[in-house]
């Protein structure tokens, strides 16, 4: 299992935790599986979501691997000027 | 309307075109004779971008009139280089990356052209404000200062 | 639009007279050509008097002083060598206008016809004393330039009138003028405030004074407490305090983007002494500093 | 994507300062930009706009203007693909007003005609009768009770229960117990800050030639920071497939964010499909800023204590940003970025994104950060002043280095905070003495950095040169940095790459040229692409030679057996390879695919030097230095001119620029001559050092660095007004009348 920090914003949309444990061995997988946890979530995740493994921002590729114990943050998705 | 007849020299060349009275040479330059060094930044003589000389006097062309040009002569950027070989302040400005998106570049080329020439030894704060009214957004002057400072004291030496 | 290009100013009074809708006459044309372009106004006729003899000449006077033709530009006039020596505060004031590309074209009668309350060069040319011929189909009169504009974006001019003549009065011995702005840059803006000083000293005190601000009212003003103020006077801080607060009280500016009427009343205070010990300076021979 | 093979030492070329390739099209006038271009009948484009800040559009008019001769075609939201969701229909509601004008120079209709006269002519003909609305322009008034609603149902589920509906967006971030760090405090300041809205201030105009045939196929030619993302969101708007619609990025003449989005290309796209013809559009100066994308204004909420010794206890912000009439306004960026330089126990920020009858916000370099240090670093100053610290061994003592729990939640991998702090803390200027009336100030600054989709291919010629194609347009001289990049890699000279910026049509997806990703991320593909083809060209050497591939290495521009086979042959160059590569195996081509994860964050400290005048409350900047972390310099004249440029545009938000509406809710300044960006006399010399801590996610340790030299600027400024003046600005712009008006109340106690 990963345990997957979300910003305290979200915590209304997912039951009040901040902290959700997935399975997941890909930043796709931890999407989904935060999803199929807590579907309030969704919407948040769909307007776009970057994910902060092991202290790297993954902007938005699904496929970037995952470990167990991977300190996992999600993070609005980022964009620039 | 009826349009203008115009008779005007262009970078040396005799040139002739017809125009409405309300277009500015800014507009006769880039939609009538293709010359489109000169940008519109601006319009209204504001980001010095049009720049051009009119008798050998800086202007911007977007506040004078295509009509006016007739019987004067008018220089672009396009008539800085002679065939392959660059103006000094050209050479240099490519050197000293002077330019970033190059946007404003062909305007503060023909002014400071224009400054040179007027004043061969300007100091810092006196091509500070000769170029004021020449908008760059992207380098915060800095090269292109010491561009123009330096192309000033090579074309002493050399002359 | 119309456009024509007279060879004589008779032509150009004929050609505005007969003339429908709206008229202007392009000198310099920085401020026509930016109207027309933000189509704020687009003239029905335009009359280019860059054409006219004379127009772009700068000659004295047999009085002393000198003549400008309606078409010389900033930039001409700073290039002068002598006129910049009696009356380097107007100089000053008409090569703060615009950019170094809109010197080369900009004129005094431009930014005063164009009766802007901020224009640079018209507190300078209102402290200087300077009037203008008025040439028209009814004849001709010299009119003091603080009578021209009658309010933002208005003048005094009759229908088929423009200016054909600048006359700048004698310098004179002992005399200096100087002209300041407020502006938030170091250049390109239009002036928050500005004030033109002119005026004469015998020895050390001051005989004469003038002292004219802009942007604090509709119209450029000539402050006669103001001058009262320093008149007779050495400069000293009692003067100096007495002329801010003669220039400030004068104001009744309004509040916009460029600046609040606190704002303006207050540097207008400032600029009236700084303007002055400049004035000064030059009137009693001291390098300017 | 692992970096197995990366180089931080031992360069030939990246590192050193060529010419750039474009540079002669620059200088004599030779280069296209957005406007620069003509097509056989083409026509003129004006857009018409509403005067109004908030209106319903009643009834639109174009009889008039369509009888005048030589007018070609009128459009109007009418003649735009229906049934739009998500931020497709924000776009196509912002391009081109539905039912109702939401600020100011919102577009209602266009007109094509056969000369700009004619169009600009005909748009005054075209009637739109309006229904005016209650308007709302202030982000603190848009969120009052009694604030009119700008658009119903526009908040998405982040808001929490009881906000006004013209809260659309919350965010909320944070770790430990603020109230318990600031008990531990021993002095705690709390303040507000508001900044007003700034624009880019690009000097190029939005422009674009369209082509748009009944058949659905298009070509667009356009000044974009990404002309991928014009395409996909022209096709959805025009309702015709992404693939039909080829565009092409012009030269172009600034963007700093602004030209990440797309305004006025439907537009064009729309006309050129009705009239059948193509048609130029260019938006005039005012147009540019009333309605493009100006950056969000903000209010803030400040709240930071302190140890005596300097130690930080905790710290809170809350930021509420309006970004104009449709959400996005990047409110979740300034609370991340507000506290990221330092480690901190206890943190909590809160972001609101509200809407106004303003236009659309676009990104405007480093969208959200400059602001949020604004408030952040000066309360930091204040701290620091009133406990008697030293600015910057103060933030060296907090500062957020490699292992650090960041402010907005992971762990910072390697980060060079503390070397530019260490570098301004050693650089003369620090030490410098003072004029009377002058004072200093720092501030740091920070910004994430992005990668994203990039797509490159390198093609030899027969000669040994490489074509280089990318995807990101060159906004400030990224094609001398791919060229230097590519020229590392292939042993190559410099002049021997020609790089050149590729059409949607013949290259994969590139994201926007953003978020500082070019150097980075097109750099990182360059690169990858280049090791492409060198294998390549050693797997013809080596089929040459008879030996494998794997014993084939290459050095210097040659394919060179190694291993049991070194010595065997002569080195082989690569004009050898590339002359025969057609009977030996067809074109030589490397590739590079891929979204690039691992942009480096990066981090600026700046030192100030700033004079104010009593009487009139005008500053001047007398010195300027910027240190920043560039990871590693490609081409350095270049990171300079970056640190330069923000550090300029930084000057100007601090000091001068401001959206000024009028109680009318319309724009009062929406002309270079009153948006009072620095002009060549505001601005000294500005001095630049280059810190270089390898990002570990690039190959030769590249961070962005086009964006954080603007985060620093306005709280380095307004620290040594502080320092100057006595006196605190806590709303920017800091402009005479705000700093008079400080120093008189002060006087007046």
């Amino acid at each position: 299992m990963v345990e997957v920090n979300l910003w305290s914003g979200l915590r209304a949309l997912a039951d009040g935790k901040d902290k959700v444990e997935v399975e997941a061995a890909t930043v796709g997988e931890v999407l989904e599986g935060l999803v199929m946890a807590h579907p309030g979530l969704q919407d948040a995740i769909d307007a776009g979501v970057s994910v902060a493994v092991d202290g790297r921002v993954i902007a938005s590729s699904l496929t970037e691997p995952v470990q167990p114990d991977s300190e996992v943050f999600l993070m609005q998705r980022l964009k620039g000027g | 309307m009826s349009k203008i007849h115009v008779t005007t020299t262009i970078n040396g060349d005799e040139v002739e075109y017809l125009c409405d009275p309300r277009e500015t040479m800014l507009d006769v330059l880039r939609d009538r004779l293709g010359l489109t060094g000169a940008k519109e930044g601006c319009g209204t003589g504001d980001c010095g971008a049009c720049s051009v000389t009119l008798d050998g006097r800086l202007v911007c062309s977007c506040l004078m009139l295509g009509a006016e040009a007739d019987g004067h002569e008018i220089t672009t950027i396009e008539g800085m280089a002679t065939g392959e070989e660059l103006h000094p302040l050209q050479q240099k400005f490519i050197e000293y990356a002077a330019l970033q998106c190059g946007i404003c570049t062909p305007g503060i080329l023909v002014a400071t052209k224009a400054l040179l020439e007027k004043n061969p030894d300007p100091t810092e704060t006196e091509v500070r404000y000769w170029l004021a009214g020449n908008l760059c957004r992207c380098t915060g002057y800095d090269k292109i200062i010491r561009a123009v400072m330096d192309t000033a004291a090579d074309m002493r030496e050399a002359s | 639009m119309q456009y024509h290009t007279p060879t004589s100013f008779d032509d150009a009074i004929a050609i505005a007279a007969q003339a429908d809708g709206v008229t202007r006459f392009l000198a310099g044309g920085t401020d026509v050509l930016v109207q027309m372009r933000a189509d704020i106004l687009t003239p029905d006729t335009l009359i280019n008097v860059k054409g006219i003899d004379g127009v772009k000449d700068i000659t004295r006077t047999p009085e002393g002083g000198w003549q400008i033709g309606i078409a010389v530009s900033g930039a001409e006039m700073t290039e002068h060598p002598e006129l910049g020596r009696d009356w380097p505060g107007v100089v000053e004031a008409t090569d703060l206008i615009g950019s170094t590309q809109v010197q080369g074209r900009c004129t005094m009668v431009g930014n005063l016809c164009n009766a802007s309350p901020a224009a640079d060069a018209v507190p300078a040319m209102v402290a200087a004393g300077i009037t203008v011929t008025v040439s028209g189909p009814d004849g001709t009169r010299e009119v003091a330039v603080e009578d021209i504009p009658t309010g933002p974006g208005k003048t005094s001019l009759a229908s088929g009138e423009m200016i054909t003549r600048i006359t700048l009065p004698p310098r004179g011995e002992n005399g200096g003028d100087a002209y300041l702005r407020f502006i938030p840059r170091t250049e390109m803006d239009i002036a928050v405030v500005g004030c033109g000083i002119n005026l004469r000293v015998d020895g050390d005190t001051i005989t004469e004074a003038r002292v004219a601000l802009g942007a604090v009212a509709p119209t450029v003003r000539l402050v006669a407490e103001a001058a009262e103020a320093i008149i007779g006077t050495t400069l000293d801080d009692a003067a100096l305090a007495a002329l801010a607060e003669a220039a400030s009280a004068a104001c009744s500016p309004i509040d916009d983007k460029r600046g609040t009427i606190k704002f303006r009343t207050h540097v207008a205070g400032v600029l009236a002494q700084r303007a002055a010990r400049i004035a000064y300076a030059r009137a009693t021979g001291q390098k300017d500093s | 994507m692992a970096l197995d093979d990366r180089k931080t030492s031992g360069f030939t070329q990246v590192g050193t300062r060529p010419n750039r390739p474009d540079g002669l099209d620059k200088v004599t006038g030779r280069a296209r930009f957005g406007a620069d271009v003509t097509a056989p009948g083409m026509l003129f484009a004006t857009i018409v706009r509403s005067p109004h800040a908030h209106a319903r559009i009643k009834k639109i008019d174009s009889s008039k203007a369509e009888a005048l001769a030589g007018v070609k075609g009128v459009v109007t939201r009418a003649d735009f693909a229906t049934g739009l969701t998500g931020e497709n229909w924000n776009i196509l509601e912002n391009v081109m007003a539905g039912d109702t004008a939401l600020y100011d120079g919102h577009a209602v209709a266009a007109v094509a005609a056969t000369s700009a006269l004619i169009a600009r002519d005909a748009a005054k003909l075209i009637e739109v009768e309006y229904e005016i609305l209650p308007h709302v322009t202030d982000v603190d008034a848009a969120m009052a009770d009694n604030a009119p609603v700008i658009r119903e149902g526009a908040a998405d589920k982040s808001v929490p229960e009881g906000m006004h509906p013209n809260v659309v967006r919350y965010h909320e971030s944070g770790h430990g117990d603020v109230d318990a760090g600031f008990a531990e405090a021993d002095l705690v300041i709390e303040d507000h800050f508001r900044t007003e809205a700034t624009h880019q201030g690009y000097i190029e105009p939005h422009a674009c030639l369209a082509t748009l045939g009944g058949d659905g196929k298009g070509e667009l030619w356009c000044c974009t920071q990404g002309h991928w993302n014009v395409q996909k969101i022209c096709a959805a708007l025009l309702g015709i497939e992404t693939a039909n619609l080829r565009v092409t990025a012009s030269e172009i003449g600034g963007g700093f964010g602004g030209k990440t989005a797309v305004f006025i290309e439907p537009v064009a796209l729309a006309l050129a499909r009705k009239t059948n013809k193509p048609v130029k559009l260019v938006m005039p100066r005012p147009d540019v800023f009333k309605a493009t994308g100006p950056t969000a204004s903000t209010s803030m909420d400040i709240k930071i204590g302190m140890k005596k010794d300097g130690t930080i206890t905790a710290a809170q912000g809350v930021f509420r940003l309006q970004g104009g009439a449709f959400p996005g306004a990047p409110m979740e960026f300034t609370a991340m970025c507000a506290f990221a330089p330092y480690a901190l126990k206890h943190v909590h920020q809160v972001g609101y994104d509200v809407i106004t009858n303003r236009p659309k916000q676009a990104a405007y370099r480093a969208p959200g950060s400059p602001m949020a240090a604004f408030a952040v670093e000066s309360v930091i100053d204040e701290l620091c002043r009133k406990l008697e610290l030293d600015p910057i061994e103060t933030r060296l003592k907090n500062a957020s280095k490699k292992g650090t729990k960041a402010s907005f939640g992971p762990m910072f991998d390697q980060i060079g905070l503390v070397e530019t702090l260490e570098a301004a803390k050693a650089h003369p200027h620090y030490s410098a003495p003072l004029k009377p009336g002058q004072g200093r100030g720092i501030s740091c600054g920070f910004w994430f950095n992005h990668g994203g989709e990039t797509a490159v291919t390198l093609a030899l010629s027969e000669d040994g040169t490489a074509q280089l194609a990318v995807g990101t347009p060159d906004i400030g001289g990224s094609r001398a940095s791919m060229a230097l990049m590519a020229a590392e890699e292939l042993g190559i000279p410099y002049e021997n790459i020609r790089v050149t910026i590729a059409d949607t049509a013949t290259l994969g997806y590139n994201e926007v040229s953003h978020g500082s990703r070019v150097t980075y991320a097109s750099g990182l593909a360059t690169i990858e692409a280049a090791r492409d083809a060198v294998g390549k060209l050693c797997a013809r050497a080596a089929a040459k030679w008879g030996i494998p591939e794997d014993a084939v290495k290459w050095e210097n521009g040659c394919a060179v057996p190694s291993g049991p086979n070194a010595g065997d042959f002569d080195p082989m160059p690569i004009a050898e390879i590339t002359k025969r590569m057609g009977a030996t195996g067809g074109p030589i081509v490397g590739h590079f695919e891929a979204t690039p994860e691992g942009a480096g964050v990066s981090f600026a400290t700046h030192i100030v030097d700033a004079e104010v005048d009593p009487e009139t409350g005008k500053t001047s900047v007398v010195r300027y230095t910027v240190v920043q972390d560039a990871g590693k310099a490609i081409h350095p004249t270049y990171v300079e001119g970056q640190y330069q440029g923000g550090a300029a545009q930084g000057i100007g938000w601090a000091l001068n620029e401001e959206y000024i509406y009028g109680d009318d809710g319309r724009l009062q300044n929406a002309v270079f001559l009153d948006y009072r960006i620095p002009v060549a006399s505001d601005l000294p010399m500005i001095d630049t050092v280059i810190v270089e801590v390898p990002n570990p996610g690039h190959p030769y340790g590249v961070r962005g660095v086009g964006e954080t030299s603007i985060c620093p600027p306005l709280a380095a400024i307004a620290n040594a007004v502080s320092a100057a003046a006595g006196v605190r600005l806590r709303e920017l712009p800091m402009s005479p009348p705000r700093i008079l008006a400080a120093l008189e109340r002060q006087r007046d106690g």
